[in-house]
């Protein structure tokens, strides 16, 4: 069972503050055009790092299923 | 400081078309070496009996003749900033000895594995409590497994054709390891003889990094996955089989480092009549004893031959096996407690009772060439 | 270094692995970014085998982030947990031994500069605190007394987390961990006093959770290293495995720290350091 | 083949390192083979010093130790009579017929026992006021070396003294010479003694021609008066 950080677009405000809280390379990356940050659940480890620093909370920790969509 | 010309070729300062005999010491003979090689950098640590030649290296720094010197702070260390000298692509040298030899211990078979082609002098002396500054060879048998080539000088003619020739064998890309060049402390380090030395005015063209099978640490190649070491961290199968397949690179470097100390050293060992009933094999001081012991023998009617070892790493097994083929008898004789040599030659020969181990002296005794004497003449009847 | 060097061949762009590529089409070569920049170009940290929510590895992606000129940098390593993010590194990088880096440094610094007389080759090691403070510690300091050119960053876990969770130098006192089952009797080593009695131009103790004043202690120690003399970077970045705290708490848990004033942002900084830093941040501006 | 082994023993400081340098740098002046070497512990003054200089008109390879001399060179009276020195005693190895040079003034310290060995191996005992001529000829003790050296050309010939000069102005004539730390700080003190080059040459020249002519030979003979020592008869 892994988990990995998802993010809710709607909640959030592209402060970057996760990215700079992740401890793992290219895992969240900002999409400059709309200013919201998106993660590759195929390299998260689930620490919940980004998810306690998010003032918006817009991250959160949820279970990885079967269905994920594999590394591209 | 004399104008230096760099040479067209190696061969040029290895072989020069003439040479100039001067009186001098084991240790002025590395700095006459040194003066000649053309390197860029010489780091220093003092001890006994090394401390002299690295002094010297230190006055070509203030000469004008290598463009960086220092002392270190302590053998591991020294042997760590001429591996980062090496490994950023240039062409260095240090020396040490006996106890420092064993301080810098984890760092040699880290040179052969990042396949650095330092050249270090290793002047031997006792390394075991109670403490002995005098000549003693034991380090060389720890020495022996770290991937080195290992030369062994007799004396101070040696130490100064070996120590140059080094360099060209090293920087072979083919080859690309390191060079320990062995001397035995005071015997060889303090004693002053006969050289003969080459042009001053000639140096052995650069290294060049570009010609090393890795590359340099320089950031001017492709950075990516970028370690010497690269998969160890590993841990699967591929990783294990990179490690394993990298160490027998590195023996294999040494292997193809023989045409070289063919080329340059005229083999990996020396023979005085080989045919002999009895063979002497020897490497270093031993050897210079021996020759000693040999003109006693003959004038007493026994037949004996010479072998010495220039090169111990690569071993010359096919040689050896060769010459002991007829051998009735092949006394060892060794500056050592432990008669690494003796085991080295019975690991490889057939019916290897007939490898007598001795005499051995350590210490720091010398060894009368009476004593080789005595062991001589133990042989024969056994031969008869 | 120039991107050219590692530009794929026409033809093969497709057998080569997708991090490469985009390393050559988007990564932190001759391009000035910095962390403010991070999620917006490839870093040079690949996918790394640390633990989740490893404070260390936080700090290797920063300082990596942070590299004045990444395309000129060599890093020089130590055995420990960042020797294992290391083979995943876009940098020339040495593993030497425990405890050689700045030896190993040294050698190397000077002979880039004798190779490349005109061009700043950054030399800087990257280790523990193991590596530093304890079994490295009498090179750390030659280093700094011979006034090497280069920036010493010792990220610092306070403990030996690589071999389980051993007491290290800089562990704090009482700290109960492997080897020193009934507390640590010494307080953490005073490194930064010792960098800077033993003559570094640039000293600054810094953490993972602000990460522009991150940057700026490294670009700082890493420029100064290039012109003035030996540098020192103390990173506080604590381990959530071996000190056992859940891994999204490790940058709380420096706020705690923090906010009891056991842990304190510094600063020394030699006249002629920062005559340098003047000269040199006043032109970026 | 003509060869001499030579064991200088003495302790640290008095220069047997030097002059064993001196005197086969002047052999191979006189186009003769030589090898020259010194053997000493951690070193430091006044604990005992060895040197060791081979001589030969053919090559020579044996190195270390010179076990079995026929030269032997006494620096300081300390080596005999409280044994600093490698070998016990200080004449363990000579060969027959070998030569011992002491540096003393008046008795040798040589014992009864010790005397007749030397005569049973026909050995010919010289000694020298080596550092009385020294002080006397250079005014300086450290010249005790050149009037050791200058005793043994005075018994042997072995060298010139043509070529000796060729040799100690090439050891202090500027030329760099490898010497230890504590040999260097030696050195030192001898410059300030001599500022002109030459006349320190000169001086050590005269030295070594004085000593040359002082040199004694001591019987080894038991007295007349108290017959022989082992079974007491007389004559």
């Amino acid at each position: 069972m892994y988990a990995a950080a998802k993010v809710e677009l709607s909640r959030c405000t592209g402060c970057k503050l996760c990215i700079l809280a992740c401890p793992d390379p290219n895992v969240i990356c900002f999409l400059a055009d709309d200013k919201k940050v998106k993660v590759d659940v195929t390299r998260c480890k689930g620490c919940g790092l980004c998810v306690a620093v998010c003032p918006k909370a817009a991250l959160a920790l949820e279970a990885l299923t079967e269905s994920e969509p594999a590394r591209t | 400081m004399i104008e230096q010309r760099v040479a067209r070729t190696a061969g040029e300062v290895l072989e020069p078309a003439r040479r100039e005999r001067r009186f001098m010491t084991g240790s002025e003979a590395v700095k006459e070496a040194i003066l000649r090689s053309n390197i860029t950098m010489a780091i220093a640590y003092p001890i006994t009996p090394q401390s002299e030649s690295m002094h010297l290296v230190g006055d070509l720094y203030a000469e004008g003749y290598i463009p960086d010197y220092f002392r270190g702070e302590s053998e591991f260390a020294v042997m760590s900033q001429v591996a980062g000298a090496a490994m950023g692509g240039v062409r260095v040298f240090t020396a040490t000895g006996g106890p420092g030899t064993l301080r810098a211990f984890e760092m040699f078979p880290c040179w052969a594995g990042m396949r650095l082609p330092i050249v270090c002098c290793f002047f031997t002396r006792g390394v075991n409590s109670p403490l002995s500054i005098q000549p003693d060879t034991i380090e060389m048998a720890f020495l022996l497994d770290t991937g080195m080539i290992m030369l062994h000088a007799e004396g101070a003619q040696d130490l100064y054709d070996f120590t140059l020739r080094a360099f060209a064998i090293a920087e072979q890309t083919d080859v690309h390891i390191p060079v320990g060049v062995f001397a035995d402390g005071f015997f060889v380090t303090h004693t002053r003889e006969m050289v003969a030395v080459g042009p001053p005015d000639l140096k052995l063209p650069p290294y060049d990094p570009h010609r090393s099978p890795v590359p340099a640490m320089d950031m001017e190649g492709v950075p990516v996955r970028h370690m010497r070491d690269p998969f160890v961290m590993k841990s699967n199968f591929i990783s294990y089989a990179a490690h394993a397949s990298w160490q027998q690179e590195v023996m294999a470097a040494a292997e193809r480092s023989r045409k070289y100390v063919h080329q340059y050293l005229g083999g990996l060992l020396e023979t005085e009549d080989e045919d002999a009933d009895i063979l002497i094999m020897a490497a270093g001081t031993a050897v210079s004893q021996s020759r000693e012991a040999i003109q006693l023998a003959r004038a007493q009617g026994i037949d004996v031959g010479l072998v010495k070892f220039k090169c111990l790493r690569p071993f010359p097994t096919e040689e050896v096996q060769h010459l002991a083929r007829r051998a009735r008898a092949i006394v060892v004789p060794e500056f050592n407690r432990v008669g690494w040599l003796a085991r080295e030659i019975k690991a490889v020969v057939d019916d290897n009772s007939r490898v007598v181990g001795a005499p051995r002296v350590f210490g720091g005794m010398t060894m009368p060439s009476e004593m080789i004497l005595a062991q001589l003449k133990a042989c024969v009847p056994a031969t008869r | 270094m120039t991107k050219q060097m590692f530009r794929i061949a026409p033809g093969f762009e497709e057998i080569m692995p997708q991090e490469y590529r985009d390393l050559v089409t988007h990564g932190p070569y001759d391009r000035n970014v910095g962390v403010a920049d991070l999620g917006t170009f490839k870093e040079l940290l690949e996918e790394h085998p640390l633990c989740a929510g490893c404070g260390l590895a936080l700090s290797l992606r920063l300082f990596l982030a942070s590299l004045p000129a990444p395309a000129d940098t060599v890093v020089v390593g130590s055995t420990g947990c960042s020797a294992i993010a290391f083979p995943q590194v876009g940098l020339h990088n040495i593993h030497g031994l425990f405890g050689n880096q700045n030896a190993i440094a040294s050698g190397l610094k000077r002979a880039l500069k004798l190779r490349f007389p005109d061009q700043p080759k950054d030399v800087v090691v990257v280790a523990g605190d193991g590596a530093t403070a304890d079994i490295g510690l009498e090179m750390v300091m030659h280093s700094w007394f011979r006034g090497e050119n280069i920036a010493t960053v010792m990220l610092d876990n306070e403990a030996y987390a690589n071999t389980g969770g051993q007491e290290s130098g800089m562990s704090p006192r009482g700290t109960v961990l492997n080897m020193a089952p009934t507390g640590k009797k010494f307080e953490k080593v005073a490194m930064p006093e010792i960098a800077r009695e033993a003559g570094c131009a640039y000293v600054a103790t810094t953490s993972p959770l602000h990460a522009r004043r991150f940057e700026k202690a490294i670009r700082r120690a890493i420029l100064v290293a290039r012109d003035v003399g030996s540098t020192y970077v103390q990173v506080f970045c604590p381990c959530p495995t071996n000190y056992k705290f859940r891994p999204d708490e490790t940058l709380s848990v420096i706020r705690k720290r923090e906010k009891e004033g056991v842990f304190q942002y510094r600063e020394y900084i030699t006249p002629q350091a920062q005559e340098y830093l003047a000269a040199v941040e006043g032109e970026k501006q | 083949m003509k060869r001499s082994l030579i064991r200088m023993s003495g302790l640290g400081g008095q220069g047997l390192v030097t002059a064993a340098h001196i005197l086969g740098t002047a052999a191979t002046k006189d186009g003769l083979v030589s090898t020259v070497n010194p053997f000493f512990g951690a070193e430091k003054r006044l604990a005992p010093a060895e040197s060791y200089v081979r001589i030969s008109t053919e090559p020579i390879h044996q190195r270390g130790e010179v076990l079995f001399p026929n030269i032997i060179m006494i620096f300081h009276p300390h080596v005999i009579t409280l044994g600093k020195c490698y070998t016990m005693p200080f004449f363990d190895g000579l060969q027959p017929e070998g030569i011992i040079i002491v540096n003393a003034e008046g008795e040798l310290g040589i014992g009864r026992e010790d005397l007749d060995k030397l005569a049973a191996l026909g050995a010919r005992l010289y000694s020298i006021p080596a550092t009385a001529v020294a002080v006397e000829v250079a005014e300086t003790e450290l010249a005790t070396n050149m009037a050791m050296l200058g005793a043994l050309i005075g018994v042997t010939r072995i060298v010139t003294f043509a070529s000796l000069r060729e040799a100690v102005l090439e050891r202090f004539g500027g030329a760099k010479f490898v010497a230890s730390g504590t040999t260097a700080a030696l050195d030192n003190v001898l410059a300030a003694k001599f500022t002109k080059m030459a006349q320190l040459v000169d001086k050590n020249m005269a030295v070594m021609e004085a000593a040359a002519e002082a040199v004694q030979e001591h019987s080894l003979a038991a007295p007349r008066k108290g017959g022989c020592h082992v079974c007491g008869r007389q004559g």
